[in-house]
């Protein structure tokens, strides 16, 4: 049976529906020792700025159940080198380029975004949704008006189509999604990670040198796909979901809920080796049940 | 380089003494490429478990295939680790880090505590390569059982500190150095953060080159996520800060290239 | 060593911190046969409206990473039921008794809490939160005025000490925990399930009937501790901390968060006797701590 | 009822046939309160897997201390379940839930699939109790492999029906009984609902007494969460509702009282 996995994003299209979440990939060199990158539907690159940034101090990670806690705090290198440096790494893969971007501010974030105008990219997320750093987006991405006007600025430069990142620490994810679909945005994701926290009842401190940090994996899996699901009832724009997705079976209630495209996070780090068997469990899924294009699923179940 | 997954079969554990386990482990792929200094990322069964635990190795057999690990049930997944027996098997992914870069000078091989065990293979390919006895002097600080102190007496000379005086010289390596007068051109160390510092410290008074073993919490392992940096004394090329990455930079960094 | 294990719950004294979550304990009665009541500071019951509800169609309920969901739709037997058996029931042992109120509008809540007013209970526990029914309280526990002018008007005719019960599905916790502390509350517990869903790939539909369910369990812990700890920064009011406890040390996690008390609550199910163990376990910290005093470790981490 | 937690010692398992294996347990508490149509919960032990798994006395040995569980594999749980052996231990709690109330009537005891094996005991309890096989009807559907077939013959007469033909009468449990013209006071009964919905009509047809055993996804076990209702026909005491709980009512009920 020949089946068809390749989706498309925004006018992108991606040749599964199978990409990283950004800050669990590097931008893949750490990756491309062991995996084939070109099996990967796209590569999400680790947030960057306009200028290096130096993140939170350790502990910056921790352990939870099902999940794990982060506040890495968006430590960068900086656009400059990563135009120089990661970009041309990843041309030399066939695979789609998601540049991740963050920013202290409206300003910083069309930094990087006209900077990344000329390079050979082929889509941009806007991260307005990390919990960890206080300037970091926390603002953008917990209030309708401020998404809808980063959106709205972000979309006045770039060149390449603009996927909004949302949060999951809001009341109303759809009230979210509607706002940045309403600015122009090309495509949304989700879920960022949920804030958090942990305490080292021994000594009586916190586990985080940050005090909270993003939970993420396994744990939150029904609340992005329940995230993901309420936002394809509201919004027509195409969806890049992510949240926990450990193996195919996963990232398929992902696709089911109304996702596009996945993400594959945490697992990395569970399993190195996760991404690329998520792309091939799901080809092995469609044969499984005869299906044979998966734009058939996005979305399957109301 | 290149990196490893296996379905390590366990081919024998033992205790050492209360809560310190010995592993071996047949992972061939790894055993193949790895080197002193270099950890892996051992793996839970249990799935609320996600993240691999970093252990060093403390013996490589290349011939046999084998890795063995030298760990302190610390939590969980030790915990688990410890009740592995010969023929179940383990999820391992490695060899891990940048190890140990080894000199021909007359070197000082310092561990304390739990920072023991991966000295042992450093002593070893010390010895391997052709240095002598004389010049692989080895100062262990430990609480008060002296796990790994025989094996280590085949490469060289074995000075001993603990903190309650039961062996050797009662108090840190730093006593245990004095105390026994020794100097030398290198230091390959690993312990806790106190006593890395210490011997930073030291080395910098003697000019000579120190290597310290670090420990940082790690998701990724792999120099990915940037979740196990240290701080650097200069901007690091990586990362265009001054963090480097332990998993990936290190664990084994020059004393003087790095904030303890 | 003489250590004090009890604590203050708006003027109500609990021999020790630990009760057990709406919901997952019934009235006590199923658990009675294998447990001490009397080993624990308090039972809080099912959530009792003011007229018997049917609760949702199966399946309630879903097993996820660490967690679970459920959609039980607050089935209950109303009120005069629960006055004439649980009550009686409970009054049997000696542990405080803590009433879980539900109601699909104001007057319902009130028709409860009336009703309630010369009955033997020590505390009620309002649901503002509940996320699985339409009517069944999400208005009231996702908007601050809301939350407010139902603490208001529950205030006006309840003869216990008001607990108000807050939802996680919010953008900020402590503007929800201000506003019922604004209107007279007397304690706050938190938190209520996280929204999720999740999707059966197989037969392609909802695991649940109701489509989403609220997330509870270990999963959901760090959230919950990371809320605790935000409310007791935010206000003066006694807090009980429930989440995902399975364990003394989860517990002492809520407790060193700022905690006066915590629940246990689907950690029930995966072994019926947890709570009692919770309750020993903490002891049994305190004396390895040399903590003469439970109060002492109440809000220690900041 | 009392109720126990038990660290149950595997005594043995085998595989009856594909997916299908059988399993004894050493619980002694649990065995000495048990009776027919009556469960345990059995759980994981990995910490992701929370909820216990609800599963049929095939088999309940007060003077041994055991009891034995027959279970198809259906996902993460019971494929656990399947690795245990001899030696192992398992956490079992029960017994739970309302088991088969027997009457002294000619009975007729009918199984489809998995709902088969907690009829064996059911079977085993009319015989012990003095009903003559005659008056034991044993009547069980299956896909294909007629497993705990054999077991059944001890008791009573044993007519079966299978999806594929390839052995007895070609279709269900109620095209068995009309090709082999049985008839009875009682049945007793677990399966799948489209069967119990078949037997509940095909009762109240005939006018006799129906006993159905009923699944449900169960969170407590215990009747406290609520999670595992079915319908009832009459409001019901308990839940002052038409809801009536599986684990706790249930899991036998009889089929007038309950909408399936
Ligand atoms: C490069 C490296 C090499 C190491 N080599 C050894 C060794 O040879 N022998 C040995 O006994 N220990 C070693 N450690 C420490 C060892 O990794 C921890 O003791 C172990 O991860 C604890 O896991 P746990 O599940 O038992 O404890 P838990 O506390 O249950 O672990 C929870 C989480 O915290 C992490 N964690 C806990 N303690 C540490 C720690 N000290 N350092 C880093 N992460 C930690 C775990 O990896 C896990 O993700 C090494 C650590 C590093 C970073
Ligand atoms: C009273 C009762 C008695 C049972 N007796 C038997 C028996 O004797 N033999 C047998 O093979 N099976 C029996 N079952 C069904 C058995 O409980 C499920 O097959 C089993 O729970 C599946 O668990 P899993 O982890 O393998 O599957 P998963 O799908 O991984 O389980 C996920 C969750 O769903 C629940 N679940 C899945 N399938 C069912 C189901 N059919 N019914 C209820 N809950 C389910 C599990 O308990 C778990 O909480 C019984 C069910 C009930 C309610
Ligand atoms: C260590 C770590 C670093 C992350 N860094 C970023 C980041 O730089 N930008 C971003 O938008 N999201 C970041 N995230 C969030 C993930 O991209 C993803 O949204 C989230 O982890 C949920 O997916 P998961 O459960 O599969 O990990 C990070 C997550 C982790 C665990
Ligand atoms: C099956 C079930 C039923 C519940 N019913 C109620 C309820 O009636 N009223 C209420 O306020 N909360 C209810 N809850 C929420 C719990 O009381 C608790 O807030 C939540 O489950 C988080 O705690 P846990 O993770 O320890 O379960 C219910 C939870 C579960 C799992
Ligand atoms: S653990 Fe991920 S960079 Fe070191
Ligand atoms: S499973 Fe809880 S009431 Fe039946």
């Amino acid at each position: 049976m020949s089946i068809n996995t390749s989706v498309n994003i925004a006018g992108v299209t991606l040749k599964n529906p199978v990409t990283v979440c950004s800050g669990t990939f590097g931008s893949g060199m750490e990756f491309v020792e062991f995996t084939d990158l070109e099996k990967l539907g796209a590569v999400t690159t680790k947030g960057v700025a306009s200028v290096p940034w130096a993140g939170n101090p350790v502990p910056r990670i921790a352990e939870t159940p099902s999940g794990m806690l982060n506040a890495i705090g968006l430590q960068n290198p900086g656009i400059d080198v990563f135009c120089e440096r990661d970009i041309p790494f990843l041309k030399n893969f066939d695979t789609k380029i998601i540049v991740n971007v963050c920013g202290h501010s409206t300003e910083e974030y069309v930094d990087v975004v006209k900077r990344l105008a000329d390079q050979p990219v082929d889509l941009l997320e806007i991260n307005i949704s990390c919990p960890n750093v206080k300037e970091g987006g926390i603002a953008f991405g917990q209030k309708p008006e401020a998404a809808y006007d980063i959106t709205k600025e972000v979309k006045k430069y770039a060149k390449q189509p603009v996927i909004m990142k949302l949060s999951p620490n809001v009341t109303d994810i759809t009230e979210m999604a509607r706002a940045v679909e309403d600015a122009g945005a090309d495509a949304v994701s989700l879920i960022n990670t949920i804030t958090g926290m942990k305490i080292d009842i021994n000594r009586r401190t916190f586990a985080l040198a940050n005090k909270t940090g993003g939970l993420s994996g396994p744990a939150i899996r029904p609340v992005a796909v329940r995230m993901v699901y309420q936002v394809a009832q509201a919004v027509k724009l195409p969806i890049i979901g992510m949240g926990g997705i450990t193996c195919a079976e996963d990232a398929l209630e992902f696709i089911l809920a109304g996702a596009t495209a996945v993400a594959v996070g945490t697992a990395n780090f569970a399993d190195p080796f996760t991404a690329v068997r998520v792309a091939q469990g799901i080809e092995e899924y469609m044969i499984r049940q005869g299906v044979k294009d998966i734009n058939e699923l996005i979305g399957a179940v109301r | 380089m290149a990196k490893f997954q296996e379905m390590g079969e366990v081919i024998s554990q033992v205790c050492l003494c209360p809560g310190i386990f010995d592993l071996t482990i047949k992972a061939p792929q790894i055993a193949a490429e790895a080197g002193c200094g270099q950890f892996v990322a051992v793996y839970s069964k249990d799935a609320a478990h996600l993240l691999p635990r970093p252990i060093s190795l403390c013996r490589i057999n290349r011939q046999a295939g084998t890795i063995r690990l030298v760990y302190r049930v610390a939590g969980y997944g030790t915990d688990e680790f410890s009740r592995l027996a010969a023929g179940d098997s383990v999820r391992v992914f490695g060899p891990l880090g940048t190890g140990f870069f080894l000199s021909d000078k007359k070197a000082m091989i310092i561990g304390g505590g739990i920072g023991v065990p991966p000295l042992l293979e450093t002593a070893a390919a010390l010895s391997r390569r052709g240095m002598r006895r004389e010049n692989i002097q080895i100062v262990l600080g430990y609480r008060n059982e002296c796990f790994l102190k025989d094996e280590f007496e085949q490469f060289g000379t074995v000075y001993i500190a603990t903190e309650d005086g039961s062996t050797g010289v009662k108090g840190t390596v730093i006593d245990a150095i004095n105390a026994n007068r020794l100097s030398a051109d290198v230091i390959y160390s690993c312990g806790p953060a106190p006593m890395l510092r210490a011997l930073k410290a030291y080395s910098e008074e003697k000019g000579i080159t120190c290597y310290v073993s670090m420990e940082q919490r790690m998701a990724c392992g792999i120099g990915a996520c940037l979740a196990c940096v240290c701080n650097s004394t200069e901007k690091d090329g990586h990362s265009q800060v001054n963090n480097k990455r332990v998993c990936a930079d290190g664990p084994v960094f020059n004393a003087k290239d790095i904030v303890i």
